[in-house]
């Protein structure tokens, strides 16, 4: 299953690297969030600053949709499904893989408008112990963000009208991380009265999150994927 | 004889459409079969249920000892399939994408390098992405990969559809080898000069049903596909 | 649960009986249910709206509370058929339990949109706004997205073979998000503010008061279970039709193959 | 504090019928208009299909 997850992954990331649709059009789409929200909400940076938590991971989620599309539009092409039906490889092996892929992508986003907002809403990082509680939401906040995101995709995969359905389906399955992660960040970056007590607490969610879809994914995606 | 594809008024269905109407065929082991019929008259889709990719409605369908109801996937690990869809990577380049495949069929690199070699895929353009290739160009890939799999039984979907005198020669040629090895051939063709060179048996397909069966060498018609031990199942409708 | 499943598997005898063939999706045993809805919501709304009192705090706001608190109620429980029926599509791999998760589906919606709408007229005397984000408030909205995002897949993916196990799948998915999103929620608000929903707690609930929420729990229900059996029917039925016409499909596929029966001779004679 | 705006709220609209009716009605369509569709519904497909094929489960 693992050796599996791995050969998808590789190609999948090998794919992107040759496109080069994650760096040519992902992270600029997710700057280009940022500094919308910027201005939308004002200037005077005061309310950015407050709502910075809540506007990063607002557009990761954004951006999740469009990395889940991209990862299974690679897969679309005529012959493709059939030929990864036939080719052997574990189901539970493929959504690893997947998820994967997605997680790794998402990751390098995150890091990237992090760094934006830091330059852009002149986000002040706080202590050693707030960055690690930051780097662990984020973390765990991407696992179960990967997980759902690929189950999703896989789910409509050549399903018509797969590009309005999947963001209707994702989002709001996706909610409770949205909550967790940005309360977790909201600890860590002090803008809300979230104690960093608690900001560990959500993480806990965050992985519970996580854990039910990676576990729910690798028993779903067979049947998925079987077809018959 | 025990047969590598057996089909009792097997229904198949795409969507709400009877793609496949109740069809009845028997392939033996080592034979090369020629598919037939009009557009639209059911044999992709018969290459596609054989492949264990389709679920069978109702009637029988067996593939290489197992029943496609239950446990298709046990099928689909050794059967090839090439289809109208080449089923590449568009981004990858040609080594990847066959690295790829033949990584997935538990291979190595040597398959890879050796089916490579037997397609005729220069070396030239062993690193080129598949998006830049020519619809030729990337049958022959599609063929590579097919090797890659090491597969008891062959599902050809018009296999020799855009290729060239040569490409076509190499399609032949990659046919008669494997069928000497002990493969199960079954392609789908419009070339008929070129197909009933190559074939043992020319099976009709029409309407969703085998409707002839022929032994190309004895001339000897067939009741529509062999059915002997049930002889009014294709007809009796 | 169980008063669903007599319910459906009485309605066969009805059927069989010598009378003509029912125009409708109606038995007699749903036709009994049918009048004791009719009867109990009647009832419901004039205590609702007639004999119970005005509260003491809420005055005629609380009679809202009379659909909705009832409404609630059945919509989770009609999620939860959706979940359960769902996890047994997976394993019986039947239609029965297919058409039950989408009937139930459809229904939780249409209840879940009168919860809102009535909590949300509640709300707007009784704490000032139509909305605020409460756990409960925010865990029912999710939910009713979520559904009907369940439902959008089950339209996207009609005439599709798979539909019944993808739909399962979305299904169980959208149910395991439900008591996350509900402690995600229900810590969120704990944090950012407090004592929005106290003024229920303090009222208190008279003797015809409870009476008149009771009965229309009742009605509630005995309506979703009536709804259930009909919107079941309609699927069954629906099912049918299509069946109907895949056979006629299957036939006239099959003439295609007697028509080009005489062409076989020539190509076979120009291959030997 | 609650209970004194709350207070000051009841005094100046003592009923609140208008959100009562409202809700009531809202309820009355919504599911009222789902019954009879899904009734419409049933009869329209009810008569393309033969009685022997109407058995519910």
């Amino acid at each position: 299953m693992l050796a599996d997850a791995l050969i998808v992954v590789a190609k999948d990331l090998r794919i992107e690297w040759r496109s080069r649709v994650g760096i040519d059009q992902l992270v600029p789409f997710a700057l280009v969030v940022l500094v919308l929200f910027a201005f939308a909400l004002d200037s005077q940076q005061t309310v950015l600053a407050e709502a910075t938590p809540g506007l990063l991971w607002v557009t990761i989620l954004l951006a999740l949709v469009l990395c889940v599309q991209r990862i299974f539009v690679t897969e679309s092409a005529p012959g493709l499904t059939d030929q990864l039906r036939l080719s052997g490889l574990d189901p539970a092996g493929i959504f690893l893989g997947k998820a994967l892929g997605v997680f790794i992508q998402l990751l390098a986003l995150e890091v990237l408008t992090v760094f934006g907002a830091a330059i852009l809403y002149s986000t002040r990082f706080g202590s050693v112990g707030s960055i690690a509680l930051m780097v662990c939401a984020a973390l765990v906040a991407s696992v179960g963000l990967a997980a759902a995101g690929a189950l999703y995709g896989a789910l409509l995969l050549g399903v018509r009208g797969r590009e309005t359905l999947l963001p209707l389906l994702l989002l709001p399955v996706v909610a409770p991380v949205l909550i967790g992660a940005t309360s977790a960040f909201q600890a860590a970056l002090g803008t809300g009265d979230v104690t960093s007590v608690q900001g560990w607490r959500w993480v806990g969610l965050l992985a519970v999150f996580a854990v039910a879809y990676v576990t729910a994914g690798i028993f779903a995606f067979g049947p998925l994927l079987e077809d018959t | 004889m025990r047969s590598v594809v057996h089909l009792r008024d097997a229904v198949c269905v795409l969507g709400r459409f009877p793609a496949l109407a109740g069809a009845t065929l028997d392939v033996g082991a080592g034979e090369v079969i020629l598919l037939q019929g009009p557009n639209g008259a059911g044999k992709s889709t018969l290459l596609r249920l054989c492949a264990g990719l389709l679920p069978v409605q109702s009637g029988t369908a067996e593939v290489l000892g197992h029943d496609l109801g239950t446990d298709a996937r046990q099928v689909r690990r050794r059967v090839a399939l090439l289809g109208h869809g080449v089923g590449l990577y568009e981004d990858l380049t040609v080594t990847d994408n066959v690295t790829f495949w033949a990584r997935a069929a538990a291979g190595d690199a040597g398959d890879v390098a050796a089916a490579m070699a037997r397609v005729g895929l220069e070396a030239r353009l062993a690193d080129v992405e598949v998006a830049r290739l020519s619809a030729g160009q990337r049958r022959r890939v599609a063929l590579a990969v097919l090797l890659t799999r090491h597969a008891e039984l062959w599902l050809l979907d018009e296999p020799h559809a855009g290729l060239d005198v040569q490409g076509r020669d190499l399609v032949d040629r990659l046919v008669r080898q494997a069928a000497k090895s002990g493969v199960t051939v079954v392609v789908a063709s419009h070339d008929l000069d070129r197909s009933t060179a190559l074939a043992d048996r020319i099976v009709s397909i029409a309407g969703g049903v085998v409707t002839d069966d022929v032994d190309v060498r004895s001339g000897r018609r067939g009741e529509p596909a062999g059915t002997i031990d049930d002889p009014e199942s294709a007809d009796a409708r | 649960m169980t008063s669903i499943d007599t319910g459906l598997r009485a309605a066969p005898k009805t059927v069989d009986a010598p009378t003509p063939a029912p125009i409708g999706t109606g038995s007699r045993g749903s036709r009994i249910l049918g009048v004791i809805t009719l009867a109990l919501t009647g009832l419901g709304v004039l205590y609702g709206l007639v004999i119970s009192p005005p509260d003491a705090n809420q005055s005629n706001a609380a009679r809202l509370l009379y659909i909705h608190v009832p409404s609630a109620i059945v919509a989770y429980v009609a999620f939860g058929v959706t979940a359960f029926a769902s996890i047994m599509v997976l394993w019986k791999k039947t239609e029965t339990w297919d058409l039950i998760a989408a009937s139930s589906a459809e229904i939780g919606i249409v209840f879940t949109m009168v919860c809102l709408a009535t909590g949300m007229l509640w709300g707007r005397p009784i704490w000032g706004v139509f909305w605020t984000w409460d756990a409960r408030l925010t865990t029912t909205a999710l939910l009713l997205v979520l559904f009907v995002g369940y439902v959008a897949l089950r339209r996207a993916l009609a005439g599709n073979p798979n539909r019944a196990k993808w739909c399962a799948i979305a299904g169980i998915f959208a149910a395991i998000d439900v008591p996350i999103v509900h402690e995600s929620t229900t810590w969120w608000v704990t944090l950012h503010q407090g004592q929005t929903v106290r003024l229920l707690g303090e009222s208190q609930i008279g003797g015809t008061m409870l009476f008149s929420l009771l009965i229309m729990m009742v009605a509630g229900m005995c309506g979703y279970v009536w709804m259930l059996i009909i919107r079941f029917r309609v699927a069954f039925l629906a099912e049918r039709v299509d069946e109907t016409a895949f056979d006629a499909a299957i036939a006239e596929r099959r003439s295609e193959a007697e028509k080009s029966r005489a062409v076989p001779t020539i190509a076979t004679s120009e291959a030997q | 504090m609650e209970a004194v705006t709350f207070a000051a709220v009841q005094t100046q609209t003592p009923d609140f019928w208008e959100y009562v009716i409202a809700g009531y009605a809202f309820a009355t369509v919504l599911i009222g208009g789902f019954v009879i569709r899904l009734v419409r519904r049933g009869r329209n497909l009810a008569r393309q299909v033969p009685p022997d094929k109407r058995r519910w489960l």
